[in-house]
Formats: structure tokens, C-alpha cells, sequence
């Protein structure tokens, strides 16, 4: 049984232009140790989605299923969500700096999550824990730095200190919402590499959000990629890469700069992403998609199971076979190149 | 320009439909999008009605003393005070009452809106005016012209405001320059350093470095492109600030150093009302209420204003 | 820290410095030699007071040289000057009027702090609830409504209409010192301290709910929240605890005012305070007197603004002291 | 492509004095550039890579007058423009211009598009009125955006579009040379590309020279001609990007390189990742001679006492320089490697963060 199985999940949120429809129908699932890559471009929906899960998108309108652990969340008292929320379910921020308490030292902050969870730890076993915690994710001189304030931390330093602090509780599942965004690209792989080794050593399952490709190809077991509020492809992760199904998982992939290849031109996805409030008709990614045809402009297509795997679903009304997808695809371009 | 357009082909992109759905904000500015979220603001409306009724009534005070045919300073000694020679209370010749004098309220609150919004929106204007330039030229210019400007900031709030003003008009003689003048000297700095806390955040915009690249030079800069960025921030500041004024008059004219009398003002009636009032409530409370629905509307207009130029921006 | 306490210090006492120039410049650099003598010997003065006062004020010198010796009367000698008025020292008669506006402002504080934070608090975090619109109503309402208005109408209706009825529970004017008679000083506080704090109540609910509005979007009470921390520890503890800071500055700096007097207060009911010592001086024609509360006045701003600086230090681990 | 040179840049210094106490202003210093030189030639795309601190885009204003050097010395189209005062700027300005990474934050939000593009007009007092209106018109065609928008406010622009904005703006001028800071990096990828292919159209047909600044090694190796790593404000590699990207001979080259996230899964699987130890040391009190060898795998004594040049190595051709003591021969497993230096000497936390402003630190308001 899946750990976390999210179904037909529904965020909206009122503003004085209109609704804005943030997540519209989104499922998925992650299995105990797994990693799920959830992969978008901004406004996809993908921090909604999580962040709504846990109650922690305010004023929106949220219906679904979230089921953790045999519980639905989305049903559950307020008060219940809140003992899930840091002890089983942790979550790891975008910006590490602003995501830590500015007034607050590392050691505060740590101890009172734990026992926020576990109150009758005693402040100086809780402070042994802090250390512990900043050792294994690898902060020097943990012993001194733990008495640092985080603007006394670099960038790194911080998101790991932040890991620390989610990994208190050993949660069964981490979200990470876009936690490498911020950092450069050394500091980054430092921070995959923690988030890896501690998964492996606790069992815990992740939820790694991110608008980048690379990172998910890196460190994700399946993938979920989403566009305008709704999932279009979810796969694992070689199956995603490799056999993709959706025009805009192909897109995504096709617009970056091939690593190591020739200096091509590189293929755009044409046009913009679609306003949340005034959606197109029939699929959402039609208007921006090189094989749209006429059902594509009215009617929205399903997320179906493709190529005869029983985990590779997309939403698209492509050919759901491998040899079906390419002839299609070569009729509808007509001789065209793509972009 | 020799440029070959023909690039536009090669180029993917255009107006495609995710901007088409952005057309609900097509074309319009900043001001029109905020009167349109100032409209759906009742509060403010009504304060704005009664705004410019306040307006009208200190513009045609004179209508309103021929209409009931009391002079500003005309004392009725038969009419308007009773065999003790106290005021009388509102009634069919003075729909006010009368003051301790025997003059005509109505006719006194009215030719003291013309002090009051006089007062408020002109030192205003002169605050607002020293205190952009100098905020300006603080925050942009920085160095050693912020370091004065910012000390001299520092200097003008640590002045207490009704002490000074008591200082200078005890060395002059008090009147209607004097007041607006006054105030204006000793509260310039709230707004200079308002304006110059934004400058330096602006001054940090990529759009600012973009106009230097450009070979923008500073007074360009400035008032091009920096001062078009605060304008909304001085607009609600100095909505609010009128109101501010307002009471800072009425004030020195309680104390006994604003306008002398015999000219009609609020905050000089109610100090006349002092020692009469607990017999001719009216003598206080009409006076009082034009006061207090005066700044009360500004500070509600003010919100208002705030809100809809910028709805994110909760503060103070 | 000691570093930082000295230039802040330094830049304190430049302040003062230009503020004494300016005090002067009011009093002794507008008019002639005569002028001045007079108009600090006060009405009725004998040609021989005015005299002396020329003399010890070295009033026939150039004006740099005068400023020179009012300057060294005041840091030297302590001296704030002789009120020809009242035949007295005029740092006697500011301390006579001290003790009256510290009570009448330390208690208003806390009054305005209480009400004007706790409103705040409740109206941010009940945003858009009817309790929200009836605070930020009420607050908008005393934001606007001139002191002087509110005092007198609080004599009018709570002493003037009891009275009426016979009912005494709080005098009208006058000050009872806290010494002679608690009790009556007590009573005699009550309507001064609240028309002062109302008025501030107001600005402070609304400084407070603005800036716990914005601190409650920060990303830092999204991972309270996200830590699985009771509602009431993320409200208190995370945002509360950042959105003090312009509060504390806020209120810095109000006390520093008010203890140069709170003159308006202070001439409704009739309490010898500095403020209204200020105010019936000018009456009196009693420009020494002036001269030593204004100077008084801005002495006690500066120190508040060095200690609120402090205390933002202590509040704000980021802020760096030099 | 390459022809004679453009903009030479001898020994470039900035130091930006630490702003935050006045008393010690003046003392401490942050080395933000730290003795650079290069060439850029006309027609050519030189790459500026490296992270956050490293001085790139520092460098790139010194190029471009944007801020005062230092030390060095700076030549553009054959001048020293290194001691011009602003108003002798003109020609610089004209004809360097540069692309801001922020799309919302590079555009003046009060302003509508028109006056935005054609700012340079204005500011130049060049075309005025209705030929203004149509030479901007042109522009807005040529960098793809609909000219019927000429009235428009920023705001009511994709991320994507306003960047184009902005490059239609840098090119009002006709300018020699593009400093591109960051183009792409705020945006979406399947917008990236749309931009990355706008430049190098423009390229071609204006023949401009860009100098293009960034942190993501993939979008450099695809737009440069020739690539420049930096690090804690000092060049310490640089050549033809594909000789670079290929036989990187820095070990830090190699570990930047080897960190960045391929979207191929396998690939990501085969090459070795070499995970750095700790952060980028601060800028205001710089490690000793390399300034690398706290978290280098490879360090030994030597790193510590001598700075080493930038020069071939391991035979390379002499256009592919590296400053480095032991240059990472082709097939070597930095993986393994181990430093002979001690723990001590390898100082890998930074006592303070890179740059003050990034640290959340404040001043008194």
C-alpha cells in the first residue's frame, strides 16, 4: 500500500479577478522509501498541491482525498493534522534563509520541534539531538555552530540546518519543496546528496518538487509532471525520460541545451503559459501544442495508462501505443520540423 | 533603422492565448485599476462625499451666513444669548446654537472648514514638496548629501513638535502663515524619510542599474524613474497626512497659538467652549463633530486610498 | 556593542548640540539686544533687571559669543536658567512638574500598550471577521479624534454629567500628588490617563495588526506551522515576537515625547505637568521657563531614540552593532 | 566568427569597501575582482561562469563602465575607457549595453513599454516623437513582441515577453557589445529556449558581440564561443568552450561541471559526482594563494604558498589557460582523490557568508 495516495485533488482560491483554479483534479501516490519527482514550470500547481495537502495553503478551497497512512488528511480534525504535520510529515522550503526563524537560534529552533512532538524530552536531551542532527547533515563544529543564529549560516548551511530539523522526528515522508533552487550548484549536489544518504539510512519517503529535469533525473524513482494545475505524464523515472508519451514532457525535455551535443538550435515550446483564472478549452496544453487537433481544442483527455505499462499514465490524445504515438505524430506534423 | 525584421519569423513566440486570458488588466494603469477598486470601497466613497461636502460648505461660507442671515462675527446679544447672558441651544434662528458671544455656530463651523482644509492641504503640499526633494536626493544621490539630509531627519523628529511651536510663536505673533509654516518646518522629515527608505530599496532595482547602463544621469534617474515609483506611497501618505495637519492646527489654535480671534476656527471654538460647555453642550460637541468627521472621512479616504493603490500594502 | 553605544552617543549629542543652536536662534537671535533682555525678564521688568540680565547673559556681545557662555551655563553649571516670573531656578520648577507628567505618561502607556496590542493581535489574526472590522473601526474612529476633543468630552459626559446627578468617582481637574493621598491620585489620573492612551490605543492596534499581517505571509511561520506547532505558539511565539519591533520603536519614541509633556492632556485637566507649565508660561510671558522644557524636552527624545536603537539590537540578533 | 578585439580588460581590481560600520570603513574590503584579464573579440560569445560571489557580474560592469576599477584597466574598441569621467561615457554607454536576469524587476514597473524601449532614445537624444514611435515599433518586431502593445505597462507581460523588452531596449542603439547578466536564468525552461534562440538570431544578424554571464554550465556551453570560470573573483580557467567543457583542467571546473543535474538519468548514473566540501569562502578575508585549496581534492602545501598563473597545462593549446599547480589529467577519478593537506589547513567553514547582503544582516533603519 502506498504510504500517500492523493486522489482527484482540487485547489482553488478566490480573487477579484476570478477563481484561480491552482490544482484541478491532481492524484499520485509514493511508497514507503521512494522518491517522487514532482516536476513544473511556475504555476503548475505542484507547491499547491503539497502544500494543500498538509493544510498549509490558507484560503483555498481544497476537495480531494489524501490519504497517509490509512488516513485521509483532508478530513482530519485540525488538531490531528497538526501532530502528522512535522512528526510523519516533514517539509523543506525553497528559501532556507527566510524559512528559518531570523530571531531564533539553530539549537531553539531544532529542540522545539521535537518537542513540540515528544514534550516530555528534556531541554538537554532534546539539545543532544539538535547536535546529533546537525552532524549528520554535515555541518562542521556542530557542537558551537548549533548556537548560531541562520543568518549566521550559509546558504547551504541553512538548508541543511532546515533538514536537520525535518528529519528530527524521523518522518516516514520529507516534502521538499524546490530545496535546491536557491543554492548554487556545488552547494546544491552537497544538499541532494544529504537528502539521499539520510533517505537511505531512515527509510523515509520524499517528495522532491522542482522545475528542474536534471535534479529529478538525478535522485527520483517515479515522476510526476504537471502543467496548468493538473498532472499531464506521470511515469518512473527512466520510462518518463526515455519513452515519454506527453507533447510537453517531450517539450521540456527538447528546449534544453543538450549536454555534451552538437550546438544546435534549440526547441522552444511556442507561446506562453495559460492564465489559472481564464483556462483554455478541451486540453490545457493545446494552444501551445506542435500536434494539436481538433478533439485536443474541445474535449480534455483523460490521464490513461500508455505503451501497455501499468504505471505510465499521460493525458494526451496521442496513440497510446509506442508505434501509434510516432505515425500520428508524423501525420499531424505533415512534413513539418518541430519549432 | 537598417535592422532586418525578418528575424520575427524565426522567433517562436507572439501573443498567444495564456496572455489572452490576461486581458482583464489590458491597457489599463496603475490609477485606473486603483479607482476602480476605490469605487467598490463604500467607506471611502461616503468619506469622499463628505469630503467635498466639507469642501462646499468652507467654499461658500459666506452663502451660508447670508442664508441664515448671521454675520461671521456678528454678535446677537438679545437673540443669541439668554436673560443670564448664556449661549442658547439649537433651535429655529440658530440651528447650532450660539456661542458664549452670542454668535452663530453654524455660521462659525463653516467659515472655519476654510481654515481647517486651508491649513491641512497646504502645509501639506509643503511638507510633501521638502520632504520628496530631500528623500530624493538622500536615497539616490547617497554619500555625504545622505548623511546630511539623514542627520538633519534625524535632528527635525527629535524636535518635540507643540514645544517649538510654542517657542516660535512666542517670539512672533501668531496668524494664519505663521501656523502653516510652522507646521510644515517640523513635520517635513516623517515624509523625507519615508521617501528616502523607498529610494533606497528602489536604487537596488535592476530597472535603476538598466537607465545607468543606459547613460541615464542622476536627475534623470530620478525623476523619471525613481519618483513615478514612490508617487503612490507620497499620494496615500499625504492623504493621511491632511488630516494629521488638520488636528495639528486645531491644536495650536486650543492652545491659543494658532489663528487669533476673532476668526472663526474649530480647535479655537472648542477652547472658547471650555468653562461654558457644561451648560451649552453644543457649544463643544458641533465643533468637535466638524472636526472629527473631517479627519475621520480623510483617514478613512486615506485607507481607502492606500488599499486600492496598493492592496497588498497593510501598514501603519 | 560598546562601540556602537559610543557613536550612537556621539551622534546623541550632536543632535543636542544643533538643537541648542536652534533654541538659541529662537530666543536670542531674533530682535534686538533690548528685545531679548525683555522678553526673558518677563512683563513689568524694572530697567534693572533688565539690565542684570544683559550683563549675565553677555547680551552686548556678539551672538557666537553668547551662545558660547548659554552653552556653558547649561553643561557646566547645569544651569537652565532663572525664571524672573516665578523667582525661582527654572530646573526647580521642572522638577516640581516632572513627576506629574512621568505618572501621567507611564500610565497612559501601559494602558495603550494593552489595549492597542491586544486589539491588534486579535483583529490580524480574526482578519476580515466582524471583530476585526469593530476594532479597526474603533481604532480609525480615536486615530481620528483630536485629543483636546476627546479630553473635554470625557470632563463632559463621564465627570460634568455624574457630577450633575451626584455621582463623584473622579474629580474634574487638578493633580493630587501620589505622596499626600493615593487614592485621590489614583482617581484624578483616571480620565487624563485615558484620554491620552485612547488615543494612542488606536495608532498602536493598528501599527500592531499591520505588521503581524505582514509577518504572518513570512515563510519562517509557514514552517512553524509546517513543524506541527499549536496555532496559538506559531501566532505568539514566531509572529508576534518578529512583529513587535516597530512597536517597541514606536512606543521609544512616544514616551520620549510625552516626557516633555503632554501638553494637551495636561492643559484639558488642568495638571501642572511640564506641558502645561509650557503652555500657561507663554501666558506669563515666562520665556526662561520655555527655554528649559524645550531643551528638557529634546534631551529625553534623543535618549529615548538611543534606547530604542538598543533595544531593536537586543530584539534583532540581525542587526549588526558597530 | 572572431575578428580583432573589442574589449581588453589588463589586471581588473574592485574592491567594494565592507558597508556597515562607518568607523572600520575602509579597513575591511571585499575582493569582489581580484587581478583579471581577457579578451573579448568582436562577433565572438565569451561565456562568465561560476557561483554566487564569484565576481562575474561584478567584472562584467567594470567592463562596462558601469563601475569605477579599482586597479586595471579597461579598453573598449581600441580606447582606455578606464578613467573616463560619466559624462565622457557617452559612446561606451551607447554602445555596450546590457540584459538584466530579472524580467520583472529590469523593467520599470510605472512605466509603459514604449517609453521603456525607447528610453535610450531619450536618453541619447536621438529620434524623437513619431520616428521614436516607429524606430521602437521596429524594435518590438524585430525582438518578436506584437508593436500594437507600444502602450502597454510591463506588468501585463509574460516573464518570456518582458525580457524581450528588455533586449529590444538594449539593441535600440545598435550597440557593438551585449552584456547579457543572466538572461535566462529567472525564467521557465520552455521559455529559456524561446529567449536563448531570440539572442543568437540577433546575433547573427547584427553581428553583436555578447558577453554572456551565468551560473548554469549547460546554457553557457550551448551559447559560448569561448567560457571563463570564476572563482572568489579570480579566472581560474578559461578557453573554446568545447576544449573547456571537455579536458577541463581545474579541479574545481571539474566538480562545477560534475554537479550540474543532467535530465538524462543515465548519464547522471555513469559520471563520477564530485561533492565539494563546504561553502565558498568569504570574499573579504580570501584563502591564501589558490584560492581554491580549502575544499580542492587535490590541494597539497604548494597550493597554500604559491598562487599559481594562468597558463596551459598538460599541453594544452595555448588558448586553453587553467590556474592550477596539479591540472586533472583527461580520465583521472577526482573521486578519490585526497588532499595531503591537514583538516587545519583545510578550512572548509566559512566564518561569515559570502556577501554581506545575502546574509540577512541589517543596519539600524
Amino acid at each position: 500500500m502506498a504510504l500517500l495516495e492523493v486522489k482527484d485533488l482540487h485547489v482553488s482560491f478566490n480573487t477579484d479577478d476570478g477563481a484561480v483554479r491552482a490544482a484541478r483534479g491532481v492524484s499520485f501516490s509514493v511508497d514507503r522509501g521512494q522518491t517522487l519527482g514532482i516536476v513544473g514550470e511556475s504555476g503548475s500547481g505542484k507547491s499547491v498541491s503539497t502544500q494543500s495537502i498538509v493544510g498549509l495553503a490558507r484560503g483555498g478551497s481544497v476537495t480531494g482525498e489524501a490519504i497517509f497512512d490509512g488516513r485521509d488528511l483532508l478530513t482530519m480534525h485540525r488538531d490531528e493534522l497538526q501532530k502528522v504535520r512535522g512528526a510523519q510529515i516533514a517539509m523543506i522550503f525553497q528559501d532556507p534563509l527566510s524559512s528559518l526563524h531570523p530571531f531564533y537560534r539553530v539549537d531553539w529552533q531544532i529542540c522545539e520541534m521535537i518537542r513540540a512532538h515528544e514534550p516530555r524530552t528534556d531541554a538537554k536531551a532534546a539539545r543532544a539531538r539538535a547536535i546529533d542532527l546537525l552532524k549528520l547533515v554535515g555541518i562542521p563544529q556542530a557542537e558551537r555552530r548549533v548556537d548560531d543564529f541562520p543568518h549566521q549560516f550559509s546558504g547551504g548551511m541553512r538548508q541543511r540546518a532546515m533538514i536537520a530539523m525535518a528529519m528530527a522526528l524521523n518522518p516516514a515522508l520529507l516534502i521538499a519543496d524546490e530545496p535546491t533552487t536557491a543554492l548554487d550548484v556545488t552547494v546544491q549536489a552537497q544538499v541532494l546528496r544529504v537528502i539521499e544518504r539520510l533517505q537511505n539510512e531512515f527509510g523515509t519517503a520524499v517528495i522532491l518538487i522542482t522545475h528542474d529535469l536534471g535534479v529529478v533525473a538525478e535522485i527520483a524513482d517515479d515522476v510526476v509532471v504537471m502543467y496548468a494545475g493538473a498532472v499531464v505524464e506521470t511515469a518512473d523515472r527512466d520510462e518518463l525520460f526515455y519513452r515519454n508519451h506527453h507533447p510537453y514532457t517531450e517539450g521540456l525535455l527538447r528546449s534544453l541545451p543538450a549536454y555534451g551535443g552538437e550546438r544546435a538550435r534549440l526547441i522552444p515550446i511556442t507561446g506562453q503559459p495559460p492564465s489559472l483564472i481564464k483556462l483554455p478549452t478541451g486540453c490545457k496544453f493545446h494552444p501551445r501544442c506542435p500536434y494539436a487537433f481538433d478533439r485536443c481544442r474541445a474535449e480534455e483527455p483523460p490521464l490513461a495508462l500508455v505503451y501497455g505499462s501499468s504505471s505510465h499514465r499521460s493525458s494526451c490524445w496521442l496513440p497510446h501505443t509506442v508505434e501509434g504515438r510516432e505515425s500520428t505524430r508524423a501525420q499531424l506534423l505533415g512534413g513539418r520540423t518541430v519549432g | 533603422m537598417t535592422i532586418p525584421s525578418a528575424i520575427e519569423s524565426h522567433t517562436e513566440l507572439a501573443i498567444e492565448p495564456g496572455v489572452a486570458a490576461e486581458r482583464a488588466i489590458e491597457g489599463r494603469s496603475t490609477w485606473q485599476l486603483a479607482w476602480m477598486r476605490l469605487r467598490k470601497d463604500k467607506a471611502a466613497v461616503v468619506s469622499f462625499v463628505v469630503i467635498v461636502l466639507i469642501v462646499l460648505m468652507a467654499i461658500f461660507a459666506p452663502v451660508v451666513a447670508s442664508l441664515t442671515g448671521h454675520g461671521v462675527d456678528q454678535q446677537f446679544r438679545t437673540t443669541g444669548l439668554n436673560g443670564f447672558g448664556q449661549p442658547v441651544g439649537p433651535n429655529g434662528t440658530f440651528l447650532l446654537g450660539t456661542d458664549d458671544l452670542g454668535r452663530d455656530i453654524l455660521v462659525r463651523i463653516a467659515y472655519g472648514a476654510r481654515i481647517s482644509l486651508l491649513v491641512g492641504v497646504v502645509a501639506t503640499l509643503i511638507m510633501v514638496a521638502i520632504g520628496t526633494v530631500l528623500g530624493l536626493m538622500a536615497g539616490y544621490l547617497g554619500g555625504i548629501v545622505d548623511s546630511i539630509i539623514a542627520r538633519l531627519i534625524d535632528l527635525v523628529l527629535s524636535l518635540p513638535f507643540l514645544l517649538f511651536a510654542i517657542s516660535l510663536v512666542s517670539v512672533t505673533h501668531p496668524g494664519l502663515a505663521v501656523v502653516i509654516i510652522v507646521i510644515a518646518v517640523f513635520n517635513w522629515a516623517a515624509v523625507a524619510r519615508i521617501v528616502r527608505g523607498q529610494v533606497l530599496s528602489i536604487r537596488e532595482k535592476e530597472y535603476i542599474e538598466a537607465a545607468r547602463s543606459l547613460g541615464a544621469g542622476p536627475l534623470r534617474i530620478m525623476f523619471v524613474d525613481v519618483l513615478p515609483n514612490v508617487l503612490t506611497q507620497l499620494i496615500v501618505y499625504a492623504t493621511l497626512l491632511i488630516p494629521v495637519t488638520i488636528v495639528l492646527e486645531a491644536t495650536l489654535s486650543f492652545l491659543g497659538l494658532g489663528i487669533p480671534p476673532p476668526t472663526a476656527d474649530w480647535g479655537q471654538m472648542i477652547a472658547e467652549s471650555e468653562g461654558v460647555y457644561q451648560q451649552a453642550w453644543w457649544f463643544l460637541v458641533f465643533p468637535g463633530l466638524a472636526l472629527l468627521v473631517t479627519t475621520l472621512s480623510f483617514n478613512i479616504l486615506g485607507d481607502g486610498v492606500r488599499d486600492a493603490l496598493d492592496p497588498r500594502l497593510e501598514r501603519r | 556593542m560598546a562601540r556602537f553605544l559610543l557613536r550612537r552617543i556621539a551622534q546623541g549629542i550632536v543632535v543636542m548640540i544643533l538643537v541648542t543652536i536652534l533654541v538659541f536662534l529662537i530666543f536670542f537671535g531674533s530682535g534686538s539686544q533690548i528685545d531679548v533682555a525683555r522678553r526673558l525678564a518677563g512683563r513689568n521688568a524694572s530697567q534693572q533687571t533688565i539690565a542684570s540680565i544683559t550683563h549675565r547673559l553677555h547680551l552686548n556681545e556678539s551672538l557666537p559669543a553668547q551662545y558660547w557662555h548659554f552653552v556653558v551655563q547649561l553643561v557646566w553649571h547645569h544651569n537652565l536658567g532663572y525664571s524672573y516670573y516665578h523667582t525661582q531656578p527654572v530646573s526647580t520648577i521642572i522638577g516640581h512638574a516632572i513627576p506629574i507628567t512621568l505618572s501621567l505618561a507611564i500610565g497612559a502607556a501601559v494602558i495603550w500598550l494593552v489595549l492597542g496590542v491586544l486589539s491588534g493581535v486579535t483583529a490580524a489574526v480574526r482578519r476580515g471577521s466582524v471583530m476585526d472590522r469593530v476594532f479597526t473601526g474603533l481604532a480609525l474612529f480615536f486615530y481620528s479624534l483630536p485629543t483636546f476633543v476627546l479630553g473635554l468630552l470625557l470632563l463632559f459626559l463621564v465627570y460634568f454629567q455624574l457630577a450633575k446627578r451626584g455621582i463623584r468617582i473622579f474629580p474634574g481637574q487638578g493633580y493630587t500628588g501620589i505622596t499626600s493621598n493615593p487614592l485621590k491620585w489614583l482617581e484624578s489620573m483616571i480620565l487624563p490617563w485615558f484620554t491620552l492612551a485612547l488615543v494612542s490605543a488606536a495608532t498602536y492596534m493598528r501599527l500592531t495588526r499591520g505588521s503581524l499581517l505582514e509577518v504572518l505571509g513570512e515563510d519562517y511561520i509557514r514552517t512553524a506551522r509546517a513543524k506541527g506547532l499549536p496555532e496559538r505558539r506559531v501566532i505568539f511565539r514566531h509572529g508576534l515576537r518578529s512583529s513587535l519591533t516597530p512597536v517597541v520603536s514606536q512606543l521609544g519614541i512616544d514616551l520620549g515625547t510625552l516626557v516633555g509633556g503632554a501638553i494637551v492632556t495636561e492643559t484639558v485637566f488642568g495638571m501642572p505637568g511640564l506641558g502645561y507649565t509650557a503652555v500657561t508660561s507663554i501666558t506669563n510671558q515666562d520665556l526662561p521657563v520655555i527655554i528649559g522644557i524645550v531643551i528638557v524636552a529634546s534631551g529625553s527624545v534623543v535618549v529615548a531614540n538611543i534606547l530604542v536603537d538598543i533595544f531593536y539590537a537586543v530584539l534583532d540578533p540581525r542587526v549588526r552593532l558597530h | 566568427m572572431s575578428g580583432d578585439v573589442i574589449v581588453r580588460a589588463t589586471d581588473v581590481v574592485k574592491h567594494f569597501p565592507v558597508q556597515s560600520s562607518s568607523l572600520r570603513r575602509g579597513r575591511e574590503v571585499v575582493h569582489a575582482v581580484d587581478t583579471v584579464s581577457l579578451e573579448v573579440r568582436r562577433g565572438e560569445t565569451v561565456g562568465l561562469v561560476g557561483e554566487t560571489g564569484c565576481g562575474k557580474s561584478t567584472l562584467a560592469r567594470c567592463l562596462a563602465r558601469l563601475l569605477d576599477l579599482t586597479s586595471g584597466r579597461v579598453e573598449f574598441d581600441g580606447h582606455d575607457i578606464t578613467k573616463l569621467k560619466p559624462r565622457d561615457l557617452g559612446k561606451v554607454r551607447r554602445e555596450m549595453q546590457m540584459i538584466f536576469q530579472d524580467p520583472y524587476g529590469s523593467l520599470n514597473p510605472k512605466r509603459r513599454v514604449g517609453s521603456i524601449i525607447g528610453d535610450p532614445f531619450a536618453v541619447h537624444n536621438v529620434a524623437s516623437g513619431q520616428d521614436r514611435r516607429r524606430q521602437v515599433q521596429e524594435l518590438m518586431e524585430l525582438v518578436g513582441l506584437n508593436p500594437e502593445h507600444y502602450n502597454r505597462f510591463p506588468a501585463e507581460f509574460s516573464g518570456g515577453q518582458r525580457q524581450r523588452i528588455g533586449v529590444a531596449r538594449a539593441l535600440a542603439l545598435k550597440p557593438k557589445v551585449v552584456i547579457c547578466d543572466e538572461p535566462v536564468s529567472a525564467l521557465d525552461v520552455s521559455i529559456q529556449a524561446q529567449v536563448l534562440n531570440l539572442l543568437a538570431d540577433l546575433q547573427q544578424h547584427l553581428n553583436l558581440t555578447y558577453i554572456f554571464i551565468a551560473h548554469d554550465l549547460s546554457v553557457v556551453r550551448h551559447v559560448s564561443d569561448r567560457v571563463m570560470l570564476m572563482y572568489l573573483g579570480k579566472i581560474v580557467e578559461g578557453g573554446p568552450s568545447e576544449e573547456v567543457y571537455q579536458r577541463a583542467r581545474h579541479p574545481y571546473s571539474n566538480a562545477l561541471l560534475s554537479a550540474i543535474p543532467l535530465p538524462d538519468p543515465r548519464a547522471a548514473q555513469e559520471r563520477p559526482r564530485i561533492v565539494l566540501v563546504g561553502d565558498v569562502p568569504s570574499p573579504i578575508d580570501p584563502p591564501r594563494a589558490c584560492r581554491f585549496h580549502p575544499r580542492c581534492p587535490k590541494a597539497q602545501g604548494r597550493c597554500v604558498e604559491e598562487e599559481p598563473v594562468l597558463e596551459p597545462r598538460l599541453g594544452d593549446p595555448t588558448t586553453h589557460v587553467a590556474a592550477c599547480h596539479f591540472p586533472v589529467a583527461e580520465g583521472e577519478d577526482l573521486t578519490m582523490a585526497r588532499p595531503t593537506l591537514s583538516e587545519e589547513e583545510r578550512i572548509v567553514e566559512p566564518t561569515m557568508v559570502a556577501t554581506p547582503g545575502e546574509s540577512g544582516e541589517k543596519e539600524l533603519p
